[in-house]
C-alpha cells in the first residue's frame, strides 16, 4: 500500500527526469531572473531612484557594485528594479498573448466560417513589422508600462492565434476527435478536453518565445523613448541613458545588456528544450 | 426461422465533396465519394464492406453514425429516420451506434489517460453515476476487452497497437452500443495482434449481441468475420452476397479480380488463370461513365460504357442470393476461391 | 500557376483594406497634438488653431479618413506634416539606405547562417554543431541594438576603424563602409535564425525516405545532401528568409537609431515623435505593403522549388 | 548459414550474397539496441529469398545493412556481407558508393515518400546512370525509356517530365523498380515494396518484379510481413523474430512443416482465403519491442511460446541445422515440426 | 572689416535637428544658423541684444512712434542676381504677415509702405517700443527674400533649392531634408559694417561648401567629430567635452548665452495655486548647482543658486525674489503653505533642457521636500498638449532659448484659449502695455520694472540656470563664435 502511494507520488513528478539539461539549465537563467524581480527590493543595495549628482557616473566599486549613472543614480539598483519591468512586462504580454491567441486560434481553427475574416486580420496585424506596429501603438496610446504591453500583445496575437490555428487544424483531423464526437461531445467540449490539450505543446514553447521577444522589445522601445517613461527603471532606458555615455561610462551599457542577453538567453534554451521535448517539428516561432 | 430483423437500412445514399479552384475558389466539381449505396444491415450480423482504397468505405461508415452529413439518401437506424433528427435526439443515437477506428496510433486522445478514455462517454451519457460506479464500469469494460486493470493510469502511447485498439474497444463498448462500424480495425496491427483482435470482436458479438459494419480492404480477413459481404468500387456496391457464396461465385468481374490478386499463404496451391487487373483505381472526382469499372474490365461491352448498371439480385448456380450491378452478371463465368480444407 | 499567382494576388486585397484602416485609425488615435511642432514652444491660441487648419486637424476623423482612402486608393498618401512634400517622395528617399542595409544584413545572414547550419546538420552534436549552436543562441539572444551600442563601443570608439554613426552616399564604398556594423548587428540574430533553420530543417529532411533513396543509387555524398536534401529543406529556410527581409525591410528601426542611418525605421520614429500622421500613415501602409508583397513572392518561390504547391 | 547449406548452394547457383553474422545495434542511453543480432544467409543468383517477421524484428535495418546506410546513432558492429564474394564490410565509403544503385539495388515500401518530391521522374532516374555510367544525355534518355517501358509505365515519353505527386501508388512504385533495375543489378533489395498498395496493384507489382528478375537473373530479397506474398514469391524464407533469424526454410517445407513455434503462430494467425473458415489462432502476448528483450533470458520468444519449458526461459538455443536449407532457432523444433505433421 | 582668414575648403557641420525646410519666415523648430547664413534681416541683433543695422542701414522713428523708416544698403545682391529694392521688402513683409511664425510679435504693423527703392517705411497701428528686436528675431523671421519669390510662394513652404533665396553670405546648393543639405558660397556677398558680433556684423564667407547633416544622438556627434566624419557639432553634452578637449585634433568652444533651464508652476489650479508658499519651499529646497551639475562641468554651466523666475539679461528685468537653497526654511515653507500632500504631476519632455536629464534631481529635490510627487515623461507632442490643459499638472520642465520678447510674457498671462489666467493680478494688462508701447530704453525699462513686480507676484518660473551650448570642433577651425549659441559658422576658416 505505502508502496503504490509512494510510486503515485512519484509518478507526478515523473515528468521532471525526462526534462533535458536545456529546460533545466535555460529555466533556471529564466527563474534567477524571476527570483530577482521578486525580490527586488531585497537584492537592491540602493533606491534606484535617488539622485545624487555627487556621485555621477561612478564605475562600479564596492559602494556601487555595477557603478552610477548619469545621475548618480545606482546602476545595479536600478538593473534590479528594471528586472520587474522586463518580467511584469515580459509576464503579461504572454499571458495577454497566449490567451487571446490561443482563443482566435482555436476558434478559427476549429470553426471554418471564422477561418477567412479572423485570419484576414491576423495578417493584417502580421503584415506591420512587429516593433513599428509597437511604436505606433505606443506612440498612439502614450508611452507607459501598461501601452507597452497593450502594444506588444497586439503585435505578437497574430503569431500565437497562427500556431494555435495550425496547430487545431491538423488536431481536429485526428480521429480522436471523430471517436469524441462519435459519443456525441459537443464542439465546446471537445475543444476544451480534445484540441486544446494537444495544442499546450507548441503553445508553450511559443509562449516561451514570445516572452523572450517581449523582453528585448520592451528594452527596444524604452530604448528609443517609446517604452517604460522614466524616473522607473528598466533595462531598455537604463540603455538609452547609457547610450551618451558610451565612451565614458561603459558600465551603463554593457550591464543591462547583459541582463537582457541572459534572460532571453534562458527562455531560449529553454523553448528549444521544450521544442524538442514536446514538438520536434515545429518550426521557430517567429 | 424466422426473418431476421433489419437493423440499419440505408438508400440511395451519396456524399459528394466539393472541389473548388481557380482564382474565386469556386466549385468546380465533387469527389464523388459515395454515390447512391443502397444496403440493409440484420440485428446481430456482420456486414462485411470491402473494397480499394478511396471507394469510399469509411465515408459510408461514417454517414450511417451521421458523422458526417449524406448528400442524399436515406438513413434509417431501428425503423427511425436519423437524417431528421436533432443535436439532442441524435445524442441519445450515439449510444446506439458506435466507431472503432483504423489507426489505434491517432484514434485516442494522447493527453488523456485510459480511465480517462473510458469513462468519459460514460460520464457524458450519464451511464454510470458517482466515481465509485464509475471506476467499477470501467474495470468492467478493462476487463472484458482483455486489459490488465494495471494500466488504468497509462496514457495512449505507452501501450501497443493492439492495446490501444483494445482501449478504443472499451471506449466504444462503454455506451452498450447495439450497432458498431469497425473501419478496418484491424489493418495497421501485426499479424499475431490481428487475429487476437479479430477474436475478440467475434467474442463480443457474441456476448453482447452486437450488430458491425466490419470495413476492411482484405477479402482473406473478411471470410473469417464476416456473413456478408458488400464490395464497393468507386463509391458504389458492385456486388452483395453471403460470404461463402461471394468467394465461391462471384457474380462481378471486379469481385473476381479482387479475389484472385489476393496472395494465398500456401505455396502448394496452384493457381491458373490469375486476373491482373491492369491500370489503376480511376479517381472519384471524375469517375468513367457507365459501369465504373469498364475501363479495368475485360468483359467490357459497349452498354458498360453507357449506362450504369443497377445493383439487382442475381440467382448463382449454387442458388444462394445475393446482388449484382454488372450488365453482363448472368453471361459471365467467373472464377470464385473454391473452399479447400485446411492443410493446417 | 498564373491562377495560384492572382488567387494570391486577390487574396491580398482584404488585407491590404484591414491595414489601410488599422493605420489610418491607430495613427488618429494619437493623443498629442501634431500642431505643437510647427509652433514655437510658447505660441499662442490663434497660431496653433491656424495650423491645426492648415494641417486639416479641424475636419472629424471620419471625413478625414473617407478623404485619406480615396486618396490613398488614388496613390496619394498625402503630404508630410514635417516635411512639406508627398509622403511618397520622402520615403523613397529614406528607402535606399533600409534597403541597402537590409540586403547587406540578409548577404551576412545567408553567407554565414547556411553553411554554418548544413556543417552542423552534416554532423549534429559534433564539434561544430555546439559551436553553432552557441553561436546561434547568442546572436538570438542579444538584442540588436545592444550588440549595435558594443560594435560601436569597439570599432568606432576604440579602435576607430569604422564610421561610428550615419550614411555617407557618396560612393557604393563609403556607403558600405556606413552599413557594414549596422548591417553585422541586424544580420548576427539573422544568420542565427537562418543557421538553426537549415541545421533543423536538414535534419528533418535527412531522415527522409527520398535522401536514403539517393544514397541507395550510390549518389555520391556532396550530391545527396546538396542537391536531394538542401532543394527539399529549403521552404523553411525560405520562410524565414522571407521572415527576415521582411523584418529587416521595416523592421531595423532600432538599429537605425543607434547608427544613425536616414532610412525608413528612423523615420518612423521621428515622425511618431512629432506626430507627422501622413508620414506615419504612409510608412505603415508602405512597409505593410512590402511585407504583403515579400510574402507573396515567398509564396511563389515555395511553388518554384516544390512542385506540389505548384500543381495544387 | 550452415555449412552445409552453403556448399550446396555454391553447387546449385552462384552465390550472389552471403551474409555472415550480421550485427548492427543503435546506441542510445541506456544500453544499445542489437537491432540485428548475428544474422547469415545467402541468396543465389536469380533466387527470391523472403524476409519475414513482425515490425520491429528488424528487417529493414538487416536491408539497410547489406548497402551500409545505417547511419548514426546506428552502427554495424560486426559480420561480412560478401557481394559476389567482395567483402562489403572492408570497402572504403567511395568504393561502397559505386556499389549501391549498381551492382546491389534497393526499393522501399512507401513510393510516395521514397522518390524525391521536387524532382522529376527523368532526372531521378538519369542521374543513376550519370552517376554509375556515364554516357550522353541522349542515350541515357533511351535507356530510361526503355527501362520505364519494361516496367509497364503507359505514355513513359509524358511521364518523364511528371513528378511523383503526380502519379499513382502503382505507378510510382514502377518508377522505384525501373531506377533500381537500370544498371542491372545483381542484388535486388526490396523492402516491402507491396505494403503501401491495394491488392490489385500489389498483384501487378509482384508480377512484374518476379517477371524482371527471372529475366535478368537478380537476386532478389524481399521484405515483407505478409506470408501470403512469401508464398506467391519466395524460394526460400527466412524468419525474424528480435533482430535474429529464427527459422530458415525453402517456401513449401516452411508452410508444410513449420520447425519453429514462432513461424507456427505466424501461419495459422493468418488469414486464409483459401481455407475454411474458422478460429483464427492467436499468438499471444505483444510484439516485443528491442528495449524490452534486453532483459529476456534465454529463448526470446518464449515468454509468448504456449511451448516454453524451464530451458526455453533460461538458455538461448541456437540456429540449429535440421536438414539441407534447413535450420531454426528452437529447443524443441523436432517436437514442433511432428505436431504440425500430426495436425496435417 | 576685412576677411583675413583662409578660403576655400569644406565645412561639415552635424547639429541635433533635422533639416527639412529653409524657409526662414514658417519655421522654428530646425536649426538656426543655416536660415541665417542664407538669409537676411533689415536689423541684426548683437551679442549684447541690441539691434544693429543689417539690410537696413539707418532708421528713424516718427515721433509719434507711428512710422519707422528704414534706409536699405545699396549694391545688395540676392542669390539669383537681383539686386535688393524696397518693394522686395515689402512683398517679404506681405508674405511674413501670411506665414511668419512669429508675426504675433508684430501685430502692430499696419502695412510696410516702399517710399522709393531705397527707402520703407514700417506703419504701426499702435506705437510699440520693441520693434528693432522683434523683426530681428532669428527664427520664424521677417526674411527678406526677393518680392516675385515671396509672391510666387505666398502661405506655401519654401522647401526647394531654387525657392530659397536670400542676401546671406552663403547660398543653397542642396537640401535633403533630414539628409544632407548643402550651402556654397555666394561671391557677391554684401558684407556688413562694424565687427562679427552674433547676427549682427561682418560676415566673411571662407568656405566654398558647407553641408549640415542631423545628428540628433548627442554623443553620436562626438563620435563623428572625433571620427573626423564631421568638422562641427552643434551641443556637444557637457560629459562628453573632456573627450574632444583630450583628443588632439579637436576643439571645444562653449557658447552663452545658452539654453535657460526653469520650470514652470501652474499657478492657476492646484497645490501651486492655492499654497503660494509652497512655490517659494520650492526654490528654496534646490540646490541648483547640485542640479546643474547634470550638464557636465561647471565650466559649462552657470547655476543660479538664487532661482528667480527670469534671467537679467534685458535690462529692464527685475533682480529680486532670491531664494538660496535652505532646506530647513523649504521644510518650514512647506508645512506653513498648508499643503495636504495632495498629488503633484511633475510633466517632463525629453531633449529639452529640462528633459530626461535633469528631470530625475528635479523629482528628487521635490521628494526630499515631502512632496507628493509623481513624475510623468511625455514625448514632445503630448507635451505640447497635455501642457494646455491646466487641470492635468502641476509643475513643468520648460526651458529654451534665452531670448524672450515682451510679447511672451504678455502671452504667458493667457491660457492656450485666449482666457487670461486666474489669479491675475490686477493692473497686468495696463503695465505691461505701457512697457511695450512706451519710447526709448530707459523709460521702457522703468515701465517693465513696474510690470515685473506683478510679474513676481504672479510668478509661475523657476529659473535655475543656464548652460552653455559647447561646440565641438576640428582643432584647425578657427574664429568660432563664442557669444553665438546656434553656431553660425560664416566666419569660421580652417586652418592648414
Ligand atoms: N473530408 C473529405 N473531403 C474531401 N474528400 C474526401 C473527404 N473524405 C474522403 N474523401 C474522398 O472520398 C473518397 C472516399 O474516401 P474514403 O475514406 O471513404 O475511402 P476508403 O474506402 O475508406 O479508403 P481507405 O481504404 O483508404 O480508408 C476518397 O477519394 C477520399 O479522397
Ligand atoms: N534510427 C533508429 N534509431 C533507433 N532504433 C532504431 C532505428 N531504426 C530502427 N530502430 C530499431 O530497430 C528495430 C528494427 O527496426 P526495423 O525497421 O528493421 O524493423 P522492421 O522489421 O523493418 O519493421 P517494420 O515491419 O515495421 O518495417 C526496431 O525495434 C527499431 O526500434
Ligand atoms: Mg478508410
Ligand atoms: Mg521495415
Amino acid at each position: 500500500m505505502s508502496r503504490l502511494a509512494g510510486s503515485r507520488a512519484w509518478a507526478s513528478f515523473a515528468w521532471i527526469a525526462p526534462l533535458n539539461g536545456r529546460i533545466l539549465f535555460g529555466g533556471g537563467l529564466v527563474l534567477l531572473i524571476v527570483f530577482i524581480a521578486a525580490a527586488a527590493p531585497l537584492l537592491a543595495t540602493h533606491d534606484p531612484l535617488r539622485v545624487q549628482m555627487s556621485m555621477r557616473l561612478m564605475p562600479p566599486s564596492a559602494d556601487n557594485w555595477l557603478g552610477t549613472d548619469n545621475n548618480g543614480r545606482d546602476i545595479y539598483s536600478r538593473i534590479v528594479h528594471g528586472a520587474r519591468v522586463s518580467v511584469v512586462v515580459g509576464m503579461a504580454v504572454v499571458i495577454l498573448t497566449t490567451v487571446i491567441g490561443t482563443f482566435i486560434g482555436l476558434v478559427s481553427g476549429y470553426f471554418r466560417r471564422l477561418d477567412g475574416p479572423l485570419m484576414r486580420f491576423m495578417d493584417a496585424l502580421m503584415s506591420f513589422p512587429s516593433i513599428l506596429l509597437a511604436i505606433a501603438i505606443v506612440a498612439a496610446l502614450g508611452a507607459s508600462i501598461q501601452n507597452v504591453v497593450i502594444a506588444l500583445t497586439v503585435s505578437f496575437i497574430p503569431h500565437t492565434a497562427r500556431v494555435v490555428r495550425g496547430k487545431v487544424l491538423s488536431v481536429r483531423e485526428e480521429t480522436f476527435v471523430e471517436s469524441a464526437r462519435a459519443i456525441g461531445l459537443g464542439d465546446w467540449l471537445i475543444i476544451k478536453r480534445y484540441i486544446l490539450p494537444n495544442v499546450m505543446a507548441p503553445l508553450m514553447v511559443q509562449a516561451t518565445f514570445i516572452l523572450a521577444l517581449a523582453i528585448i522589445a520592451e528594452a527596444g522601445l524604452s530604448y528609443i523613448g517609446a517604452g517604460t517613461p522614466p524616473p522607473q527603471p528598466s533595462w531598455g532606458n537604463i540603455l538609452s541613458d547609457g547610450r551618451a555615455y558610451l565612451h565614458n561610462a561603459w558600465w551603463m551599457t554593457t550591464f543591462p545588456g547583459l541582463f537582457i542577453m541572459i534572460s532571453v538567453l534562458g527562455l531560449n534554451i529553454m523553448g528549444d528544450g521544450l521544442r524538442d521535448k514536446l514538438d520536434p517539428r515545429m518550426e521557430a516561432g517567429r | 426461422m424466422a426473418e431476421p430483423q433489419e437493423l440499419v437500412r440505408v438508400t440511395g445514399l451519396k456524399k459528394h465533396f466539393p472541389l473548388t479552384s481557380g482564382v474565386f475558389r469556386r466549385t468546380v466539381g465533387a469527389v464523388r465519394a459515395v454515390e447512391d449505396v443502397t444496403l440493409s444491415i440484420r440485428k446481430g450480423e456482420t456486414l462485411a464492406l470491402v473494397g480499394e482504397s478511396g471507394c469510399g468505405k469509411s465515408t459510408t461508415g461514417r454517414l450511417l453514425l451521421r458523422l458526417i452529413e449524406a448528400s442524399a439518401g436515406e438513413l434509417m437506424f431501428d425503423g427511425q429516420d436519423i437524417r431528421t433528427l436533432d443535436r439532442r435526439a441524435l445524442r441519445t443515437l450515439r449510444r446506439d451506434m458506435q466507431i472503432i477506428f483504423q489507426d489505434p496510433f491517432s484514434s485516442l486522445n494522447p493527453r488523456m489517460r485510459v480511465c480517462e478514455l473510458i469513462a468519459e462517454p460514460l460520464k457524458f451519457h450519464q451511464l454510470a453515476r458517482g466515481r465509485a460506479e464509475v471506476e467499477a464500469e470501467v474495470d468492467h469494460l478493462m476487463n472484458i476487452v482483455g486489459l490488465a486493470p494495471s494500466h488504468r493510469d497509462k496514457f495512449p502511447h505507452q501501450f501497443s497497437g493492439g492495446q490501444r485498439q483494445r482501449i478504443g474497444i472499451a471506449r466504444a463498448l462503454a455506451v452498450r452500443p447495439r450497432f458498431i462500424v469497425c473501419d478496418e480495425p484491424i489493418s495497421a496491427l501485426d499479424v499475431s495482434i490481428q487475429a487476437q483482435v479479430i477474436n475478440l470482436l467475434a467474442q463480443l458479438q457474441q456476448d453482447f449481441g452486437l450488430t458491425y459494419l466490419f470495413i476492411s480492404h482484405d477479402l482473406s480477413v473478411v471470410r473469417y468475420v464476416s456473413d456478408r459481404v458488400a464490395v464497393m468500387y468507386l463509391g458504389r456496391i458492385v456486388e452483395l452476397a453471403d460470404t461463402a457464396a461471394l468467394f465461391e461465385e462471384p457474380r462481378h468481374p471486379y469481385t473476381a479480380a479482387l479475389l484472385s490478386s489476393i496472395p494465398v499463404p500456401d505455396p502448394s496451391l496452384e493457381r491458373k488463370d490469375r486476373v491482373i487487373l491492369t491500370g489503376d483505381v480511376p479517381s472519384p472526382s471524375n469517375p468513367p461513365s457507365g459501369c465504373p469499372f469498364h475501363p479495368r474490365c475485360v468483359h467490357a461491352q459497349a452498354i458498360c460504357r453507357q449506362e450504369v448498371p443497377a445493383l439487382r439480385t442475381v440467382a448463382r448456380g449454387s442458388g444462394r442470393p445475393g446482388q449484382v450491378a454488372c450488365h453482363l452478371a448472368e453471361d459471365l463465368d467467373l472464377q470464385g476461391i473454391p473452399t479447400t480444407e485446411a492443410s493446417a | 500557376m498564373t491562377a495560384f499567382i492572382l488567387r494570391r494576388l486577390l487574396g491580398t486585397l482584404p488585407i491590404v483594406l484591414i491595414v489601410g484602416i488599422i493605420t489610418f485609425f491607430l495613427v488618429q488615435l494619437s493623443p498629442g497634438d501634431p500642431a505643437m511642432f510647427y509652433v514655437s514652444a510658447d505660441a499662442p491660441p490663434q497660431e496653433i488653431e491656424r495650423v491645426r487648419t492648415q494641417l486639416g486637424l479641424d475636419q472629424p476623423v471620419i471625413q478625414r479618413f473617407g478623404f485619406w482612402l480615396g486618396e490613398v486608393l488614388q496613390g496619394n498618401l498625402g503630404i508630410s506634416f514635417h516635411q512639406n512634400r508627398p509622403v511618397l517622395t520622402g520615403f523613397l528617399d529614406a528607402l535606399p539606405v533600409t534597403l541597402w542595409l537590409a540586403f547587406f544584413s540578409l548577404v551576412i545572414a545567408l553567407v554565414v547562417g547556411i553553411p554554418v547550419g548544413l556543417l552542423s546538420a552534416l554532423r549534429p552534436n559534433g564539434l561544430v554543431d555546439k559551436f553553432s549552436t552557441v553561436f546561434a543562441l547568442i546572436g538570438m539572444s542579444m538584442p540588436n541594438f545592444w550588440l549595435g551600442m558594443l560594435l560601436v563601443l569597439l570599432f568606432a570608439i576604440t579602435l576607430g576603424v569604422m564610421p561610428a554613426q550615419g550614411y555617407d552616399p557618396t560612393s557604393f564604398w563609403t556607403g558600405f563602409r556606413s552599413l557594414l556594423l549596422p548591417a553585422i548587428t541586424l544580420g548576427y540574430s539573422q544568420a542565427a535564425l537562418v543557421a538553426r533553420m537549415t541545421r533543423s530543417s536538414m535534419l528533418e529532411v535527412m531522415r527522409q525516405d527520398y535522401v536514403q533513396t539517393a544514397r541507395a543509387k550510390g549518389l555520391r555524398t556532396p550530391v545527396v545532401l546538396g542537391k536531394h536534401a538542401f532543394g527539399n529543406a529549403l521552404n523553411p529556410i525560405v520562410t524565414v528568409i522571407g521572415l527576415a527581409i521582411g523584418s529587416l525591410a521595416a523592421g531595423s528601426a532600432v538599429v537605425e537609431v543607434v547608427f544613425n542611418l536616414p532610412g525608413i525605421g528612423r523615420l518612423v520614429v521621428d515622425s511618431v515623435m512629432r506626430r507627422d500622421y501622413p508620414m506615419i500613415q504612409g510608412i505603415l501602409l508602405l512597409t505593410a505593403g512590402m511585407i504583403i508583397v515579400i510574402n507573396l513572392l515567398t509564396d511563389l518561390l515555395y511553388a518554384i522549388i516544390d512542385p506540389r504547391i505548384r500543381y495544387d | 548459414m550452415t555449412d552445409s547449406s552453403q556448399q550446396k548452394q555454391d553447387q546449385t547457383r552462384r552465390t550472389v550474397l552471403a551474409v555472415d553474422n550480421l550485427q548492427t545495434r543503435f546506441m542510445s542511453r541506456g544500453p544499445a539496441l542489437k537491432a540485428v543480432d548475428g544474422v547469415s544467409f545467402s541468396i543465389g543468383e536469380g533466387e527470391t529469398v523472403a524476409l519475414v517477421g513482425e515490425s520491429g524484428c528488424g528487417k529493414s535495418v538487416t536491408a539497410q545493412s547489406l548497402l551500409r546506410l545505417i547511419s548514426p546513432p546506428g552502427q554495424i558492429v560486426g559480420g561480412h556481407i560478401y557481394l559476389e564474394g567482395d567483402d562489403l564490410m572492408t570497402r572504403s565509403q567511395s568504393e561502397i558508393e559505386d556499389i549501391r544503385g549498381n551492382r546491389a539495388a534497393m526499393i522501399f515500401q512507401e513510393p510516395l515518400t521514397a522518390l524525391n518530391p521536387i524532382m522529376t521522374v527523368e532526372k531521378q532516374l538519369a542521374e543513376v546512370l550519370h552517376r554509375h555510367h556515364p554516357q550522353r544525355r541522349k542515350e541515357a534518355r533511351a535507356q530510361v525509356l526503355d527501362m520505364l517501358q519494361k516496367v509497364g509505365i503507359p505514355d513513359p515519353e509524358g511521364r518523364l517530365r511528371a513528378y511523383p505527386h503526380q502519379l499513382s501508388g502503382g505507378m510510382r512504385q514502377r518508377v522505384m523498380i525501373a531506377m533500381a533495375l537500370l544498371s542491372n543489378p545483381r542484388l535486388l533489395i526490396a523492402d516491402e515494396p507491396t505494403t503501401a498498395l491495394d491488392v490489385t496493384i500489389q498483384a501487378q507489382i509482384l508480377e512484374l518484379m518476379r517477371n524482371l528478375c527471372s529475366q535478368m537473373g537478380t537476386a532478389l530479397l524481399l521484405i515483407t510481413h505478409d506470408l501470403g506474398v512469401v508464398a506467391e514469391m519466395a524460394d526460400r524464407v527466412i524468419v525474424m523474430y528480435a533482430g535474429r533469424v529464427v527459422e530458415e526454410a525453402p517456401v513449401r517445407t516452411l508452410f508444410a512443416q513449420p520447425a519453429h513455434p514462432y513461424t507456427r503462430g505466424l501461419i495459422q494467425s493468418t488469414p486464409n482465403l483459401a481455407t475454411h473458415q474458422g478460429q483464427l489462432v492467436a499468438i499471444p502476448g505483444l510484439v516485443p519491442t528491442l528495449a524490452d528483450l534486453g532483459d529476456v533470458q534465454g529463448c526470446k520468444f518464449a515468454p509468448r511460446c504456449s511451448m516454453a519449458t524451464d530451458k526455453c526461459r533460461s538458455e538461448d538455443p541456437p540456429l540449429q541445422t535440421l536438414g539441407p536449407d534447413r535450420a531454426a532457432r528452437c529447443w524443441y523444433a523436432d517436437e514442433v515440426m511432428q505436431t504440425v505433421s500430426a495436425q496435417a | 572689416a576685412t576677411c583675413e582668414g583662409v578660403y576655400g575648403g569644406e565645412l561639415s557641420i552635424a547639429g541635433p535637428l533635422s533639416l527639412v525646410t529653409l524657409d526662414h519666415m514658417a519655421i522654428t523648430s530646425e536649426p538656426t544658423a543655416p536660415r541665417n547664413a542664407v538669409y537676411e534681416q533689415l536689423v541684426a541683433l548683437d551679442a549684447n541684444l541690441v539691434p544693429q543695422p543689417a539690410l537696413a542701414t539707418s532708421w528713424e522713428t516718427s515721433d509719434d512712434g507711428l512710422t519707422w523708416t528704414f534706409e536699405l544698403r545699396e549694391g545688395v545682391r540676392f542669390h539669383n542676381g537681383q539686386e535688393l529694392v524696397a518693394e522686395d521688402v515689402v512683398a517679404s513683409w506681405e508674405r511674413y504677415s501670411e506665414v511668419g511664425a512669429r508675426r504675433f510679435e508684430l501685430e502692430d504693423i499696419d502695412r510696410v509702405e516702399a517710399i522709393d527703392d531705397r527707402t520703407v517705411a514700417i506703419h504701426l497701428s499702435n506705437p510699440y517700443g520693441a520693434l528693432l528686436e522683434s523683426i530681428s528675431a532669428m527664427s520664424g523671421a521677417w526674411a527678406i527674400m526677393p518680392a516675385n519669390i515671396a509672391r510666387e510662394l505666398g502661405t506655401t513652404r519654401a522647401d526647394r533649392a531654387e525657392q530659397v533665396v536670400g542676401t546671406g553670405p552663403y547660398k543653397v546648393h542642396t537640401i535633403v531634408p533630414e539628409g544632407r543639405t548643402t550651402l556654397r558660397r555666394f561671391d557677391d556677398y554684401t558684407m556688413h559694417e562694424g565687427e562679427a558680433s552674433y547676427n549682427a556684423g561682418a560676415r566673411c564667407a571662407y568656405f566654398d561648401q558647407v553641408t549640415y547633416t542631423h545628428i540628433s544622438d548627442p554623443s553620436t556627434r562626438v563620435a563623428a567629430l572625433l571620427a573626423g566624419e564631421i568638422d562641427l557639432a552643434i551641443q556637444v553634452p557637457g560629459d562628453e567635452a573632456d573627450r574632444l578637449i583630450n583628443a588632439n585634433h579637436t576643439q571645444v568652444v562653449p557658447t552663452s548665452p545658452g539654453a535657460r533651464v526653469y520650470f514652470k508652476f501652474n499657478v492657476a489650479e492646484g497645490p501651486f495655486a492655492d499654497y503660494p508658499l509652497l512655490r517659494d519651499a520650492v526654490r528654496a529646497g534646490l540646490d541648483t548647482e547640485e542640479l546643474m551639475a547634470g550638464f557636465g562641468p561647471s565650466d559649462y554651466w552657470r547655476a543660479n543658486n538664487t532661482p528667480r523666475f527670469q534671467e537679467p539679461q534685458w535690462p529692464w528685468i527685475d533682480q529680486s525674489h532670491h531664494f538660496p537653497q535652505d532646506m530647513d526654511l523649504a521644510q518650514q515653507l512647506v508645512d506653513e503653505s498648508g499643503y495636504q500632500n495632495e498629488p503633484i504631476r511633475f510633466l517632463v519632455v525629453p531633449g529639452g533642457a529640462t528633459g530626461w536629464e535633469k528631470a530625475p534631481a528635479m523629482d528628487q529635490y521635490l521628494r526630499d521636500l515631502g512632496l507628493n510627487v509623481r513624475m510623468e515623461s511625455l514625448d514632445g507632442a503630448t507635451f505640447g498638449s497635455v501642457r494646455q490643459n491646466l487641470s492635468s499638472w502641476e509643475i513643468k520642465g520648460a526651458g529654451g532659448g534665452s531670448l524672450v520678447g515682451l510679447r511672451y510674457l504678455d502671452a504667458s498671462g493667457v491660457d492656450r484659449n485666449g482666457n487670461p489666467w486666474p489669479n491675475l493680478p490686477d493692473g497686468w494688462h495696463d503695465v505691461l502695455e505701457r512697457a511695450l508701447n512706451t519710447e526709448g530704453q530707459e523709460a521702457r525699462a522703468a515701465a517693465a520694472e513696474e510690470f515685473y513686480e506683478l510679474h513676481a507676484e504672479f510668478n509661475n518660473e523657476l529659473w535655475t540656470g543656464d548652460v552653455f551650448f559647447i561646440v565641438g570642433a576640428n582643432s584647425n577651425l578657427r574664429n568660432i563664435a563664442t557669444d553665438d549659441s546656434t553656431a553660425s559658422f560664416w566666419n569660421i576658416w580652417r586652418e592648414e
